[in-house]
């Protein structure tokens, strides 16, 4: 299997290698998502299932449309690469050499936090590892990191960008019909995911993703979902944030601590966090996809 | 009942910042800037402590610490942030996108200060990116947008970097908490990779040369009051950072007797010292000169920084509270320095309608306040009597003498003078009658700004000034 | 007695007339004001003779440095003297001083109080402040007609007086410091070391009119108004010798050289002034050299007083000598206004000023039965016993100088003669007899002063016809022969070596005041000519600026900078942290 | 210690005052004068009684500790007294002058609040307990005094503000080093006659390093050569600012600093065993020889004067580096004496200034006949500076010759008379021009100030109270209440005589 | 052994972005630059996790933790990245009609 994994970060590198050398703005982009691909296959070769999910629904997915829709509003540009001094190849390639040679040192010391992990997961509520670090171990983490997801998005509305839903690219009544039927489907796939997570990969993330998915689909079809004046909306992109804050406030209650559950509640309350978080990430990322649309911009400039 | 305060510190701003999003703005603002202020103060009063998360205790769950200079850090915050935030209510030009972005960023600084979480210390540093980049954003125009968005690429690069040497960490020990990595911290090189890697990291969120490229653009195009808070406090995260990884986490490392990394930062401090002491001395707007003085102060505190280092390679005391106080005290003294001077500068250019400086002078006259404020500012940033600089003036060269660091004692001085000599630039214009050589040019109109501005400005000066009477008190507190 | 308690404070009197004086309605009557300011000094000269023996003192502690006053049988002698010269200036003021008279009067007035001040000091500082006050504010009398020749006269008698100020300033300090005390009577008797003693010497010789340091003299008389003239050689030159007395310890300078110096030093001044003073084409300057010639009798005079060591009596005749001369002196400068004027006076008048000229010259040619005669004979008398370094030959040879000297004047009065009534001699000059009686008053004095001091004093007095008469009829055969065979003598500048001074200043003062122009330059230029280097810098930096903004054009370019500097700062730090004992400690290069 | 809240109400006189006085409104002159004359009255009794409690033996010490081991400490004592007193007479001349030249004249609630700013850090100066605080002060004085330098905001003005300010800030960074060198060697405690260095284990090298930054930083305020380019360039200021400002603020602040460092933190006796005192003395010399040499050349009347500033005060210097109690007495007492002489010429300079538009030298031919009483003040103040008796000037130069002899300096003296001759040289002409030769047909700039007076009263009367004050001060030397005695009974303790 | 493969890999990633952000000749691309070496910077994390077996689940949960931090930075990007070519146009437009005015 060796030259399977040989042969995955070799692709990874060349593809890493093309995408930031290269001379057109669309190379790059396609590059870039396809090794977002490949580098969610390497996170799977690592037992990193969950990552792996992440990263082909987020990392190569999502950032794959809002690349492409930013690139169509960006007017056709050379990229215009600046040459490099050979003292600067000299440096990288020192610089290489330390990082590598530094990691060699420590290829096989077995230090990890797993021995801790396997000692309190009965105790965090949900039996999937990664969940109960995410969720529970290191709660605040994962809340912090909702709200840098919606402050990210805080900021783009700040720049003057907001979702306009009056405006749909593709319409037609087998499109609604098709995303009629497929909604249903995908809720169910969303909570499935985000079920599944307390136990194995999946969680909050990968649902949010495809919650994402759904409502952009919602949107292509014309149907109401997104719009930003409506307060479920607006309610919705703050909810993760909200209901992890909130459920940590209960802690302090209850005495266990800020961000703290007691473990006869842990498995409800990751639960409902993983509700509210995936809604919110679904929303917020469907949301900045929307409002980074070249036709909303094309048209009111 | 700390720990509720403890998490009220982090939670009650992101909250209401969040809650900007669904409410009328001003009425999440000023409940979150209100308890951001409260609870700000109120940190003063808890005895220094460690908060296991959830119960969790490391290395598995997440830790906050109060300790000294975490407290008095998020005091400063609440201070400077919440005179900002005066000055932000009376700005009829602002974008009410501020508020929740400002909010957001409040959050991020107090939960970056208490945090013992090397990960999670990463976490909130990209919050703190995120909402700092936008809140440059708010300004509109190509000039801003280019500079947040060079802002943000630096932060990013930075966050990449810090994230790169946590892994490292990680992999070596095992551990991500900070009191943990301390004590089983090994000199090897692998850990020193790390630290080097960490330490660059933060030097480009805190904009030490030469990775201060960024600041004066994303400093000077930003919204008056966000220059202010960037400057007095967001850069101060990136030193914050710097202080715990050179002086705490990396101590066993760094305090070597035979350790000789320390001059690599003090040389950088002097560098920036000296180059944005230059630049803020020929740049013809006022802004960027208060900006390119940010660089200078910078490298102040690099500067004390390494001297820092460098007293722990002579005696074993570690972080000592002599050493960690008066690094705090410098901050603060720039802190509301800075934000004095920014609120001032910007009142004075929109009275004017002009940045450059040429252009200025009428403007200036007719502002005495913020004349006054930055004036207040200049000396306390030079560390001129009796001002809180001053007094970290003073106990950096104290520090410096008993080190018997003589070039760096002179490259304070001189970085003073360098102060006073760009100070000296604003206040000159203020004083002139402009007969004969250098005739002010011909004003447009003054645009009418209420006098308000100009004294929460003033406010602000004067506190750095004014601080310097309760050195005693400070310095005494932990005694 | 009121007059014990109120002596000290005599001199404040024309202080406060001066002070009056800015007052415009006083300022019209100045002329009597200066009469009035004697009123009191006269009266206390008279109260004076009802105290014997006279020895008042009093002591005002909160008086500058603590001052001491007394008034004794010697400074009652000079007080008289300076009262009577200043009365008659005072007198002759009104008719012989045309412009600025406020003005005058107000320098007249303070000079008067200084010469008071001195007179009456008991301590050094007051002594000094009053030789001050006299000196300098006589610079404003003798400028006063602010003639070019007057201005010149002021200018050197300010520095030399200033020079002579300040050098005796430097000796009052040492001294007091080196004694302890400010008393007079005690500096006396205390010996000193010699560059302090010399100070002194030197401070008051300049206006004693030493030989070399005379120069002002000749300019200062004949540049003043008339009666200024007068009270300038009737009391300031004076000053300077009852200076050195006062100031110098005369009990201890028996064993030293000093008098044996002095002696000489009398004996050069008489004859210095007297061949100088004859090749003077103008009166007032001849009488200017014959007063540094008379002074050189004092100055012998003194010397021999030192020798003697027991110096009272000596300086009484001393006195006697030094009243003399002042009574005729100032009578002979006042005749020279007078016979200015004669051409305006009735033909007795102007006869009995010229008797009145004659009786004077005689007088202080010492004729036998003047008062001239009197008091050299006695100084010789007295001093026969100790002033055997110099001879009779010597003293011989001073009569004869002061023989020629009178004679000359005489000689050159004749020419002046034929002048134009000068403009400085108003029209009621001559019409104001009681002034010119007040002068005829002077001469009578003169004359009859000793034949009641004789009495006083009781000393006989032969006169000495031999040696008396000898250089007078020698002086008028020279004169004589000289005028015979027209003789031209060579004819000197006022002030003599003054040439030369003046010659060597414009030697110094050129390259000193270039020295300070090329300093001054230097010193302005530097700041620009770092200026120029700091532009220099400057511009280097704005050419790099500009090469840098343009080589950013694309913001990219700054990437490569920044990446590389990163690398290499987290090399270096990593290659520094890891490996503490592969370089030598560079951190903190000192310590 | 106990507090006193004595020295902190000393210092809010003129603080408050000042801070009250800039928001007073342009226009409001009868409001802002009464409270700057007010405030200089309440002062000057202040002091007044504090000088009667110093002299029955009373203490007065206020103390705000800053950091530990450092203390913001305020003391009475006599040396303080001298200057306080100083300071209090002629800020209440000087305002009120002030306000007669600043009459229509703009930005005055400015001018006068820092005009009270910088009378209140000249009394903290005064006032420093220990060297810290004297720093403190010190710097303070330097701002206080950059906007008045540069008041009239020409060009000319803010060249020479920049160059006073680069004086005086690096200056006072290599004060601030000195200070913080001593600190770190030997802490700072309180001033104390005697000294606190001498008892101290310290290598001689670092107290030599310590006397040369302290001296650097002292120097350029008190303009020792060749730290003195500063202060004839300040001569652009009003004259109220350059009177007061060469009489006593900022010049005055170095040579008193200079004092107290000689005196109370090295010790005198110290100092001069370490060779310290030599090393000043050859400097004030030079400074003393120098500025009258250069004041000679000057054309213009505020330039000519600056040198002499230069010159006079490092009397102060020189007297103090005599090491020895007649010296000091000669170096204290000209503290107050070129003070009133110099701030009388000053004022008579503005005077001309005002009223006639006379600037330089050569103008002033004849001001005597058109202004007496001010040419009479000018030449008391001229003939004291030479040290003409019985002026005040006299007694200084008198302390100071007796202080010569007993340090067996006897060169000093040569120096006295040099500095005299060099004096007179160039006041007299001065004096000259202005009494002997005819005014001009037509002044520069003649305004008619007063119908009653030669010029506006204000600007009368101070020059003629501080020429009285010239003359009493030397003629009532001996005494108590004068500052002779005053200096002879603070001497005795310092030497403890 | 096959997580040394990648442990190398990951850094390789790292060291292509940061020689993308040195050499990239436009926003875009620099922001790319800066995401790959993210990407890099995780697989170093999930590499280090595999030296456990089972993997280490903290590295996981970071990196899911830095996946959505790096999309809403991305995000952030790009919308300046759009915000700065809508006022370049805004630019160009005004500086045609003065064009035109002139």
């Amino acid at each position: 299997m060796i030259w399977l994994d040989l042969m995955l970060v070799g692709l990874i590198l060349g593809l890493a290698w093309r995408c930031v050398h290269a001379i057109e703005l669309m190379e790059a982009v396609v590059v870039f998502v396809a090794l977002g691909m490949l580098v969610a296959l390497a996170w799977a070769r690592l037992q990193a299932p969950d990552a792996a999910l992440a990263e082909a629904a987020i990392g190569a997915g999502l950032a794959g449309a809002l690349l492409l829709a930013t690139l169509r509003q960006l007017p056709a540009q050379a990229v215009r690469p600046q040459p490099l001094h050979w003292l600067w190849w000299g440096l990288w390639g020192l610089f290489g050499v330390t990082l590598l040679w530094a990691i060699g040192s420590i290829l096989s010391t077995p230090v990890s936090l797993m021995p801790w992990v396997n000692t309190h997961l009965p105790e965090a509520g949900v039996s999937h590892p990664v969940t109960a670090v995410l969720l529970n171990f290191r709660a605040l983490d994962t809340a912090l990191e909702l709200a840098v997801l919606l402050w990210a998005w805080m900021a783009q509305r700040a720049l003057g960008e907001s979702p306009d839903t009056s405006f749909h690219p593709v319409q037609g009544r087998v499109l609604a019909t098709a995303v009629k039927a497929l909604l249903p489907l995908m809720g169910l796939v969303a909570v499935y995911v985000l079920w599944r997570g307390s136990s194995a990969p999946g969680g909050a993330f990968q649902s949010g993703a495809v919650l994402a998915a759904a409502w952009l689909m919602l949107w292509l079809a014309d149907l109401p979902g997104l719009d930003p004046r409506r307060w479920s909306v607006r309610l919705g992109w703050l909810g993760g944030v909200m209901v992890f804050f909130l459920v940590g406030l209960l802690g302090l209650v209850q005495g266990i601590g800020f961000m703290g559950y007691r473990p006869d509640q842990a498995t409800g309350l990751i639960l409902l966090i993983e509700s509210a978080a995936a809604l919110s990430i679904g929303l917020l990322l469907a949301s900045m996809v929307l409002a980074s649309l070249p036709g909303i911009k094309g048209r009111r400039a | 009942m700390t720990e509720w305060g403890l998490a009220a510190l982090v939670v009650w701003p992101l909250l209401w910042g969040a809650l900007t999003l669904v409410m009328p703005v001003r009425w999440a603002a000023l409940p979150g800037v209100l308890g951001g202020v409260f609870f700000g103060t109120w940190v003063l009063t808890w005895a220094p402590q460690s908060v296991a998360l959830g119960g969790w205790l490391p290395p598995l769950g997440l830790s906050w610490r109060l300790d000294g200079v975490s407290q008095f850090m998020i005091a400063l915050v609440a201070w400077v942030g919440g005179l900002s935030s005066l000055y932000a209510w009376w700005d009829r030009s602002l974008p009410s996108a501020f508020w929740g972005l400002w909010l957001g960023v409040w959050a991020a600084m107090n939960a970056l200060l208490l945090t013992a979480d090397v990960f999670h210390f990463y976490v909130t540093l990209e919050l703190l990116s995120v909402a700092a980049v936008a809140l440059v954003a708010l300004t509109p125009g190509p000039a801003a947008t280019r500079a947040a968005f060079r802002y943000l690429l630096v932060s990013l690069t930075g966050s990449m970097l810090f994230l790169l040497g946590v892994a490292l960490l990680y992999g070596r020990y095992g551990v991500l908490d900070m009191l943990l990595l301390r004590d089983a911290m090994q000199g090897d090189g692998i850990t020193a990779l790390a630290l080097a890697v960490m330490t660059l990291g933060l030097m480009a969120k805190a904009a030490v040369f030469p990775l201060h490229g960024w600041l004066p653009q994303a400093h000077a195009k930003a919204q008056t009051v966000v220059s202010a808070v960037l400057s007095a406090l967001v850069i101060k995260a990136g030193l914050y950072g710097l202080l715990r990884l050179w002086l705490d986490l990396f101590a066993p490392l760094t305090s070597q007797p035979d350790s000789q990394a320390g001059w690599v930062l003090a040389l950088l401090g002097t560098v920036a010292i000296f180059w944005g002491g230059y630049q803020a001395f020929r740049t013809p707007a006022l802004k960027p000169l208060v900006a390119w003085s940010t660089v200078a102060q910078v490298g102040v505190l690099v500067l004390a920084l390494a001297l820092m280092v460098e007293a722990t390679t002579r005696d074993s005391d570690g972080l000592t509270e002599t050493l960690w106080r008066g690094w705090v005290w410098l901050v603060a003294a720039h802190a509301l320095a800075k934000a004095g001077w920014f609120l001032a500068a910007g009142t004075v250019q929109k009275r004017a309608g002009e940045t450059r400086l040429a252009g200025l002078g009428v403007a200036l006259q007719r502002s005495p306040l913020s004349v006054f404020a930055m004036a207040l500012a200049v000396v306390s940033l030079a560390g001129l009597p009796l001002s809180m600089g001053f007094l970290g003036k003073w106990w950096l060269l104290s520090l410096a003498w008993e080190l018997q660091a003589w070039l760096w004692l002179a490259v304070s001085l001189l970085g003073s003078l360098l102060t006073l000599a760009y100070g000296w630039r604003v206040l000159n214009l203020g004083l002139s009658t402009g007969h004969g050589a250098e005739p002010l040019t011909p004003q447009a109109p003054l645009q009418t700004v209420p006098t308000r501005l100009d004294a929460v400005a003033l406010i602000l000066s004067a506190l750095s000034v004014l601080g310097a009477l309760g050195g005693y008190w400070y310095w005494e507190a932990g005694a | 007695m009121s007059g014990m308690h109120l002596f000290s404070t005599l001199w404040i009197w024309p202080l406060l007339l001066a002070a009056l004086l800015a007052l415009p309605a006083v300022r019209k009557g100045s002329g009597s004001l200066l009469v009035i300011a004697l009123l009191p000094g006269w009266s206390l000269w008279g109260l004076a003779w009802t105290a014997t023996p006279l020895d008042w003192h009093q002591a005002w502690s909160f008086w500058l440095l603590g001052a001491h006053w007394r008034l004794d049988a010697l400074s009652h002698a000079w007080l008289g003297l300076t009262l009577a010269v200043w009365t008659l200036a005072a007198l002759h003021s009104e008719v012989m001083v045309a412009c600025n008279r406020a003005r005058y009067a107000v320098f007249f007035l303070l000079s008067l109080s200084g010469s008071l001040l001195w007179v009456l000091a008991g301590d050094a500082v007051s002594f000094y402040l009053g030789f001050s006050l006299m000196s300098i504010s006589a610079w404003g009398l003798v400028m006063h007609e602010g003639t070019p020749k007057a201005l010149r006269a002021g200018r050197w008698y300010l520095v030399l007086a200033l020079i002579g100020e300040l050098v005796l300033f430097v000796g009052v300090v040492a001294r007091a410091a080196e004694t302890g005390t400010l008393r007079l009577a005690d500096w006396q008797a205390l010996p000193g070391t010699d560059w302090v003693l010399l100070c002194l010497w030197l401070g008051l010789a300049i206006k004693a009119g030493v030989p070399l340091l005379h120069v002002w003299l000749p300019l200062a008389h004949p540049a003043a108004p008339v009666p200024a003239s007068a009270v300038l050689s009737g009391v300031m030159i004076k000053a300077g010798v009852i200076g050195w007395w006062l100031l110098l310890p005369g009990q201890v300078l028996v064993e030293t050289h000093w008098p044996q110096a002095m002696l000489w030093l009398g004996l050069l001044t008489m004859l210095y002034g007297a061949v100088f003073g004859v090749m003077q084409t103008d009166p007032k300057t001849l009488l200017a050299y014959s007063s540094i010639s008379q002074m050189g009798w004092l100055i012998w005079g003194l010397g021999w007083v030192w020798q003697m060591g027991a110096p009272e009596v000596g300086m009484l005749w001393l006195s006697a000598f030094a009243l003399h001369h002042a009574l005729v002196k100032s009578g002979l400068f006042l005749s020279v206004g007078w016979l200015k004027a004669q051409s305006q006076m009735p033909g007795w008048q102007r006869t009995a000023t010229w008797l009145g000229v004659g009786l004077l010259a005689l007088a202080l040619a010492g004729v036998p039965l003047s008062s001239g005669d009197w008091v050299k004979t006695a100084l010789k008398v007295q001093a026969a016993g100790v002033a055997h370094q110099v001879s009779g030959v010597g003293l011989w040879l001073g009569a004869l100088a002061t023989a020629l000297l009178m004679g000359r004047f005489l000689m050159v009065l004749r020419t002046l003669d034929t002048l134009r009534p000068v403009q400085d001699a108003p029209d009621r000059a001559g019409l104001n007899p009681w002034v010119w009686l007040s002068w005829w008053l002077g001469i009578a004095t003169a004359w009859g002063w000793f034949v009641w001091q004789i009495q006083a004093w009781g000393v006989g007095y032969a006169p000495s016809w031999l040696s008396g008469l000898t250089p007078l009829f020698v002086a008028v055969l020279l004169l004589w022969v000289w005028h015979r065979l027209r003789l031209r003598g060579p004819a000197v500048a006022p002030g003599d070596v003054l040439v030369w001074y003046e010659w060597l200043w414009h030697l110094l003062a050129r390259p000193l005041h270039q020295g300070h122009l090329r300093w001054h330059h230097w010193q302005q230029s530097w700041p620009r000519r770092l200026q120029t280097w700091y532009g220099r810098v400057a511009c280097w930096f704005s050419r790099w600026h500009t090469r840098s903004a343009k080589a950013g054009r694309n913001a990219q370019s700054e990437w490569a900078w920044l990446m590389g500097a990163m690398m290499a700062l987290v090399l270096i730090l990593a290659w520094l942290l890891m490996s503490p004992f592969a370089l030598d400690r560079l951190t903190f290069w000192v310590g | 210690m106990s507090q006193s809240i004595w020295p902190w109400l000393v210092l809010m006189t003129s603080a408050l005052p000042g801070l009250v006085i800039f928001f007073i409104p342009e226009t409001r002159r009868t409001l802002r004068s009464l409270l700057n004359v007010g405030a200089a009255l309440v002062k000057l009794q202040l002091v007044g009684l504090l000088l009667l409690g110093l002299y029955a033996g009373e203490s007065y010490h206020w103390q705000l500790p800053l950091l530990p081991g450092l203390t913001l400490s305020l003391k009475v004592d006599a040396l303080a007294g001298l200057f306080l007193i100083l300071s209090a007479v002629l800020w209440l001349l000087t305002t009120l002058y002030a306000i007669g030249y600043l009459e229509h004249s703009p930005h005055r609630s400015r001018f006068f609040g820092f005009f009270s700013l910088c009378v209140s850090a000249t009394a903290g100066v005064a006032m420093s307990a220990n060297l810290f605080t004297f720093v403190v002060f010190y710097e303070l004085l330097t701002l206080a005094t950059w906007p008045l330098v540069v008041h009239r905001g020409t060009p000319q003005a803010l060249a020479a503000g920049r160059v006073y300010l680069r004086y005086t800030l690096v200056s006072g960074s290599v004060l601030l080093l000195g200070a913080v060198t001593l600190h770190a060697l030997v802490g700072t405690p309180e001033f104390v006659p005697g000294g606190y260095v001498s008892d101290a284990d310290v290598a001689q090298v670092w107290l030599w390093a310590v006397f040369v930054l302290l001296l650097i930083g002292l120097g350029v305020k008190a303009a020792l050569v060749p730290l003195h380019g500063w202060l004839p360039r300040a001569m652009v200021a009003p004259a109220p600012v350059s009177a007061l400002l060469h009489a006593v603020a900022v010049v005055k602040a170095g040579a008193f600093g200079i004092v107290r460092v000689m005196f109370e933190v090295f010790g005198i006796e110290f100092a001069a065993d370490l060779g310290m005192a030599d090393l000043l003395l050859g400097l004030a010399a030079l400074t003393i020889v120098y500025g009258s040499w250069r004041a000679l050349f000057e054309s213009d009347l505020k330039k000519r004067l600056a040198f002499s500033t230069v010159s006079q005060v490092s009397y102060v210097a020189l007297g103090v580096a005599l090491a020895g109690p007649l010296g000091a007495i000669g170096g204290l007492i000209h503290i107050v004496h070129q003070g009133v002489m110099k701030i009388t010429l000053f004022l008579a300079a503005g005077n001309y200034a005002e009223t006639l538009g006379v600037h330089k030298v050569s103008e002033l031919s004849g001001v005597g006949r058109r202004m007496p009483w001010t040419t009479a003040a000018f030449t008391l103040g001229a003939l004291g500076m030479i040290g003409f008796p019985p002026l005040a000037g006299f007694v200084s130069k008198w302390y100071l010759g007796l202080g010569a002899w007993e340090a067996e300096a006897n060169w000093v003296l040569a120096v006295l008379l040099v500095s005299g001759l060099l004096n007179a040289a160039y006041f007299l002409p001065l004096l000259y021009r202005a009494w002997f030769e005819s005014p001009p047909a037509q002044w520069p700039q003649a305004q008619r100030l007063s119908r009653v007076f030669e010029t506006h009263a204000l600007l009368l009367f101070p020059p003629l109270v501080t020429a009285s004050l010239v003359v009493l001060l030397g003629v009532l030397a001996g005494l108590n209440v004068t500052s002779l005695g005053w200096v002879q009974w603070l001497v005795k303790r310092e030497f403890a005589l | 052994m096959n997580e040394v493969v990648y442990l190398y890999g990951a850094l390789g990633v790292v060291l292509i972005g940061f020689y993308g952000l040195a050499r990239a000749g436009h926003v875009l691309q620099q922001l790319l630059a800066v995401n790959v070496m993210g990407a890099g910077v995780f697989m170093l994390l999930l590499a280090l996790a595999t030296r456990h077996t089972p993997a280490d689940a903290v590295p996981q949960a970071l990196v899911l933790t830095g996946i959505v931090v790096a999309i809403s930075t991305l995000a952030l990007g790009l919308a300046l990245i759009r915000r700065l070519a809508v006022e370049a146009r805004q630019a160009e437009k005004r500086s045609d009609q003065e064009a035109l005015h002139d």
